[in-house]
């Protein structure tokens, strides 16, 4: 297999990559586009295998146990979880490549340790570790694992910086050693994935996604360093992919929460002191029944529901359906307001109402939608609170402040479903819950939705 | 590596290319050119690099917030593409070390690239049997 | 050119490269490597070739209608990039002829510039001056 | 100066152009988009002449006389006459194409005169060529000079597949037999020469701009093919976006004509037999008067305005935008609905709208505004013929049958303005003349259009 064959064969790789990617711009062609990505992983597979002498049991062992172990996690795991899979799978990704990187520095020969391959070897390491550390405590953190809650501690900063330090000094010895390469690349292995688990320890656990997506686009970046190292273009430009898909992400996420990227890293979203008034706030509070919900929705011509971050938890979306398809018989218009942080990654919501058969026609996004907010009958809020809350419009010092919101309160009735009167993400109370149109009907959103089917039924 | 052929210098360049080519040809056939990265190449590269950068852009600016979650998972199956780095590790000739680090490396980049593809493909099939 | 270095005949080219590179470095200099095309730059041209073609195609689907007009004229004048060849003909070793041809294709090509961007400018003016 | 930094330059200038681009995707950025990509072009030129040694006198005395040339076209030209000197700028750019790789083959080493090489350079100036005299007689029949029009006779169709063949053979030779590359070269040179002449002069006059988008797409794309025997970027990028922007454009304008590229091409839009019962259909036209219109207009709520290629030829771009001025001080909403291929080439009535200095936002696409224009008081129809005939609608059988139109029919009033009852480039009658709802105002645009000014003003 000559070189120009094989990266011919790269080329149509990469541009199978980028049809794939084209693909994802409309949810017709979107499966046929992930398949010509997965076809382009498979030919780059292919010609890195052709012709040259492997160790093939190992590799094919490799390569089935990995396959095998994938399709399970990706069949098994419920469409709630995903925010949490994509993390794990993520930092698998961040530890093959530190342990590409390893590996490379103990085979390659002399010659082959070049300045820039070395600071390519060191950079990928480098990022591979923190994403690997890094994204296994977002998973945690998401899992919602108790050990991992609001860790904090005096001079967290000061630790991070001085071990960031530590491993920039020994990737640059790493370089200008090349003979003691093995040694400073395991230490600051060892180092950069402490600085992993501590950078994310402390990021709030609806953050998660904006760490995800960072570190996969720096995943992406290494990828394409190392294609400079190995001259091999696939590499390249799968590595620009992967690093703009995630830095567009990160950017989409920070402007939809009005915050700003070191803000989320560094944590300067605190528990808002606004929550003792909470008790005064929630004093005009109304309860409901799903007896009077069905009565409400009954006479409304137009109802809009506003899913968060509770739809996900209760896994509502299927009784969410069985109420939709009941509202349409009954010749009730209704539409899904999608505010782009909803629930914990960008698009969950909408992940999960697809899987629950819901036309995507129906799903408005917020800036399409608010206009006509005030023309709707009732507004079903589902387990979603800051999105809602209209602080964000009105107090310049709440910690959401600017964050553009659903403006559910301007509906005629505004009906919360939700456990308590608890907060959200953000920590702080929601007025909306005391607005004089809201009426709030407690319980388990599951639970919840299919009361109010069942009380349409029966009416 | 591009260049512009018209060169005053092509006479002397002239006398000296088939040495060079045939030095050249000798070394890239077994593999000798891999070792350096020389500065035409790396131009050629940065091109390739830009350009790209310039697509995903372009690209992904253009999906719709629908998909950003198989947007997420599908961009991250890509990033397995260290997979291709993993497996050069098995190498016949690379010591035990060598080969150990790359299982592990190849098990961990194949579970990314598989389930990341799988699961992306599972989502997409809820959005695509409506309509 | 592009190749992955981990090949199994590694110490063969290593052996070979020291020469090779030589070699290569000094044909690069004189210019000399412009003589051919290898087939792996050809690979990274080809590359930069799809890629451009992508960039191309994202960009432009996206130039709303109301500029279309001053898109045909300003493209036309990116076109004008033959200049670059037109402006190698004039190397002073080369003859009179060549340097004739040479010198109108400098014309052509430099009112085909200048006249391009210069209306298209002309004609942008005028979008930007409401609002 | 080295290779490679001049090749870092290229890349500069490469991505110079790609922000260029990007700049034309919004009216408020385009002029610094178009800077940007002059600047590329600027940076392009420097780093060619950077570091050799050239006959300075005669290059800078052809950059000198050309960019004069350039200028006082670009600055002379009326915006009305914009498709003309496109086709010319068009011209000079395969003219200096098809020079150029003349100039190679003379000058080219025997070591350079590789099999790609020659490829590339016949390819140059094979289509440099085609551009050259296609692109002046389209100039030609843009500028309607006599002589060249509806020049057709028997055997055209052979003779240009003969010319084709001719030119594909002594390509064919120059490859082969690179020693005689000069004589071969220039006897294509001619051939294709005519064959561009043959090519364009039996394709009607309004069909020009799609001649010139795909003739310019094909200099794009020799552009690309010369970078590559030069292992050039700039060059294979440069020619890359020209070629997808011609191609988009050549594709847009079919589309909105609903013709195929062949069709235009191989000029199948007969004179239509239906022009005999122009008089039947005509019989119930009514005709108007500047004073009635200026009622008419006194009267209304939101009138649409249609340009076409009349308002183009009278150049009546500021008499409406006199008329805009005032019906707005009246509280008339006046909006306008451009047709995709209105006037001669895409953007065309954008151009002249804008040189009046009527506001962008104005400006209406047909698909937006069409659901809208049973809303209409009253729709002025200026000098649009074609774009306006609902026979696309109605007759399958009709030249123009299934190209998308503006619905002008539908408004409560249409006021066509033009000179006469004679037809558009389509050569089929109207039958929105002659619709009781129409009333024309015969006169050449400007005038009628001032006529309705001075009316308004005088009521
Ligand atoms: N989507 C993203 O990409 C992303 C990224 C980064 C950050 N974030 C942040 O995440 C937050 C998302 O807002 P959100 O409105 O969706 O969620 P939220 O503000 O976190 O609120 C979720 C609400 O759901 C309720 N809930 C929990 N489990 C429930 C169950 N089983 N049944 C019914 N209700 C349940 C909770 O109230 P109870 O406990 O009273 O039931 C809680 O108030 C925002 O602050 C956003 O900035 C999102
Ligand atoms: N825009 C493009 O990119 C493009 C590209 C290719 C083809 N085309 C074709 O060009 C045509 C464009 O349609 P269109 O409706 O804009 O134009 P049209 O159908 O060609 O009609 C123009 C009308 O303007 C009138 N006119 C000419 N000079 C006038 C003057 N001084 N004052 C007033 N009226 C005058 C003519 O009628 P009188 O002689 O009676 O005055 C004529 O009927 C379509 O057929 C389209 O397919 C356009």
């Amino acid at each position: 297999m000559s070189n120009s064959v094989t990266n011919l064969a790269y080329l149509a790789a990469s541009v199978l990559f980028i049809l794939g990617l084209k693909g994802l711009t409309h949810p017709r062609t979107a499966v046929q586009g992930n398949l010509l990505g997965a076809l382009g992983m498979f030919v780059a597979v292919v010609f890195t295998l052709a012709g040259r002498q492997f160790e093939w049991a190992a590799l094919i062992a490799g390569l089935v146990v990995g396959g095998a172990l994938g399709v399970i996690l990706a069949v098994k795991i419920q469409m709630t979880a995903m925010p949490q899979l994509v993390a794990l799978f993520n930092g698998f990704g961040g530890g093959a490549s530190l342990l590409v990187a390893g590996a490379y520095l103990i085979f390659a020969s002399e010659a082959e340790r070049t300045t820039p391959a070395l600071v390519a070897t060191a950079a990928s390491g480098l990022i591979g570790a923190v994403t690997f550390s890094g994204s296994l405590v977002a998973f945690g953190k998401l899992q919602e694992l108790k050990f991992l809650k609001d860790v904090r501690f005096t001079g967290q900063q000061l630790a991070n910086l001085a071990l960031a330090a530590a491993c920039v000094i020994l990737a640059t010895v790493l370089v200008a050693q090349p003979e003691a390469a093995n040694l400073s690349y395991w230490v600051m292995v060892l180092l950069a994935l402490g600085l992993g688990v501590l950078l994310v320890i402390s990021i709030g656990g609806a953050d998660m996604p904006v760490v995800i997506a960072l570190l996969n686009s720096y995943s992406g970046l290494a990828a394409a360093a190392t294609g400079f190292v190995l001259q091999n273009n696939v590499l390249i430009i799968a590595g620009s992919l992967v690093g703009a898909s995630g830095i567009i992400l990160t950017q989409i996420m920070c402007k939809a929460m009005n915050r700003s990227l070191p803000a989320v890293l560094f944590g300067s979203l605190q528990p808002a002191g606004g929550t003792r008034d909470a008790g005064d706030l929630y004093a005009t509070v109304k309860s409901t029944t799903p007896d009077e919900v069905a009565l409400l929705l009954d006479s409304a011509s137009r109802v809009v529901i506003v899913p968060g971050y509770g739809m996900a938890v209760a896994q509502a979306q299927h009784a969410v359906r069985d109420l939709v398809n009941l509202l349409d018989k009954r010749g009730v218009a209704v539409e899904f307001a999608i505010h782009p942080v909803a629930g914990r990654m960008p698009g969950h919501m909408n992940v999960l109402l697809a899987e629950a058969d819901i036309d995507y026609e129906r799903l408005k996004e917020m800036d399409d939608i608010n206009p006509t907010l005030d023309q709707a009958d009732v507004c079903i809020v589902l387990g979603a609170n800051d999105v809602v809350n209209p602080v964000a419009r009105t107090d310049p010092k709440s910690p959401i402040a600017g964050m553009p919101i659903i403006d559910a309160d301007k509906a005629r009735t505004v009906v919360v479903i939700k456990r308590s009167l608890s907060p959200g993400f953000a920590g702080i109370p929601n007025p909306l819950f005391a607005a004089p149109n809201a009426l709030m009907l407690y319980g388990d959103g599951r639970d919840a939705v299919l009361g109010v089917v069942k009380a349409l039924q029966e009416s | 590596m591009p260049d512009v052929p018209l060169s005053p210098l092509l006479p002397e360049a002239q006398r000296l290319l088939p040495e060079a080519q045939r030095a050249a040809a000798q070394a890239a056939e077994t593999g000798a050119a891999a070792g350096g990265l020389d500065s035409g190449t790396l131009v050629l590269l940065l091109t390739i690099f830009a350009l790209a950068v310039f697509v995903g852009f372009e690209i992904i600016t253009k999906i719709p917030p629908t998909l950003h979650t198989p947007l997420m998972s599908g961009s991250n199956a890509i990033s397995g593409i260290t997979l291709m780095g993993a497996l050069l590790a098995l190498d016949v000739d690379h010591t035990g070390l060598a080969k150990a680090l790359g299982f592990l490396a190849i098990v961990l980049a194949t579970m990314n690239v598989v389930g990341g593809f799988l699961v992306t493909h599972r989502m997409l099939g809820m959005f695509q049997r409506k309509k």
